[in-house]
């Protein structure tokens, strides 16, 4: 298991290659990356921060969760910070075990935990020149720039 | 006692990343949002979750001298 | 949606890059890799062989299917035939969505879809030096070699 | 008529790769499981499925002349 903040392109062949091992048969990927719309709006780039040391925190009890629960300790995550572009990576999560159901529901475990409880907070830049933070519920949105924060 | 609280994402952009929150003796997380709330108050922030130690706390969580305490607005990671 | 039989090594980055598109907020991944062991016995390499034709036709009613049923048309999938060793990948789905549970949902229905109707069929090689054709049931198991066919 | 069925797997280890059956006029592939069976009489073989044009047919689907006919046995893909 490892889990890493980064600042760079995430190598998804390099995080595929990491859980490979002769005794598993099955690997899945998944692959979070910037769309050019929400809710409507032309999205041209988000910016992610973290809480960092609580992300890390958070992220790692969610691979020992999910390494106990689907019986595979061979997953690994990386979640990108900083001001992504359209179609980059924000998220990787490879996850290989013996056989395929424990590798499909254990990705998907990781990932719905991540975006339910990791302090990890996005910003939306859109076409239009402004930005919002935006959360994971499609809930409330922020504005922030470059009129002042006003609710949208 | 005084406790710096650290502040992300709508809540830095309004507040800075980090405030100074005075409380008495004994407060509880949830004493912490009200006096948190009252400084927001007419701002448009999104209600936030509370990490006491780099764990999410519970209301009645009591908040000690020296606590790493941190405002945690909706996440949005993945 | 592409799908294809191969008789070349699986190029995993490569599909990823082929199911990108900038409306896309999920990508999937499925690889199926051939284990060291199968049943408790030492497994040195699979053998996958197919009718080829239907092969290619069911693979693309699947993805057709698939498709529809989660509305996206962001899929490929590829199957490997011919001699696999350990670690080699027999299969990779790829999968793009705009949201998550799509790209998750769509993975899953290929990969079974794949094990229950496509006509491809493996035969394991032992270290023992034994081979049999296996299926995915977890059924009969019929030795072919070297000894003349019985059943075991 | 005869009809040239395509074998695979364990099935093409017994038989090859292809079998010439004789039919009747009107054969079902229900007639053709149980010619095929009768052959197959004592050897380790699992119960296939047949396709009929490259499409999976049920016990009552005809065959007709000309007809592309697989014996498909278990399946193991992925």
């Amino acid at each position: 298991m490892r889990a890493a903040l980064v600042t760079r392109p995430l190598d998804i062949a390099a995080l595929v290659a990491e859980v490979a091992h002769p005794g598993t048969g099955a690997t899945t990927l998944f692959v979070g990356t910037v769309r050019d719309q929400h809710e409507g709006r032309a999205v041209s780039g988000i910016d992610y921060e973290a809480y960092g040391p609580m992300a890390l925190r958070e992220l790692e009890t969610i691979l020992a969760e999910a390494a106990e629960r689907f019986a595979t300790d061979r997953i690994v995550v990386e979640h990108r910070l900083g001001t992504l572009a359209v179609t980059e990576a924000s998220i990787a999560i490879a996850v290989a075990a013996p056989r395929r159901v424990a590798a499909l529901e254990a990705q998907r475990y990781v990932i719905e935990a991540v975006k339910a409880r990791v302090p990890i907070f996005k910003r939306e830049h859109y076409v239009d020149g402004t930005r919002a933070w935006v959360d994971n519920r499609g809930g409330s949105v922020v504005a922030t720039s470059p009129t002042s924060a006003v609710a949208t | 006692m005084t406790t710096t609280v650290l502040l992300f994402a709508s809540w830095a952009d309004a507040f800075g990343p980090s405030l100074a929150v005075e409380l008495p003796e004994g407060a509880r997380v949830a004493d912490l949002l009200d006096v948190i709330g009252s400084r927001a108050a007419g701002r448009p922030l999104p209600k936030p979750m509370v990490a006491v130690n780099q764990r999410y706390a519970t209301p009645d969580q009591v908040i000690q001298v020296g606590d790493e305490v941190a405002i945690i607005p909706p996440v949005a990671g993945g």
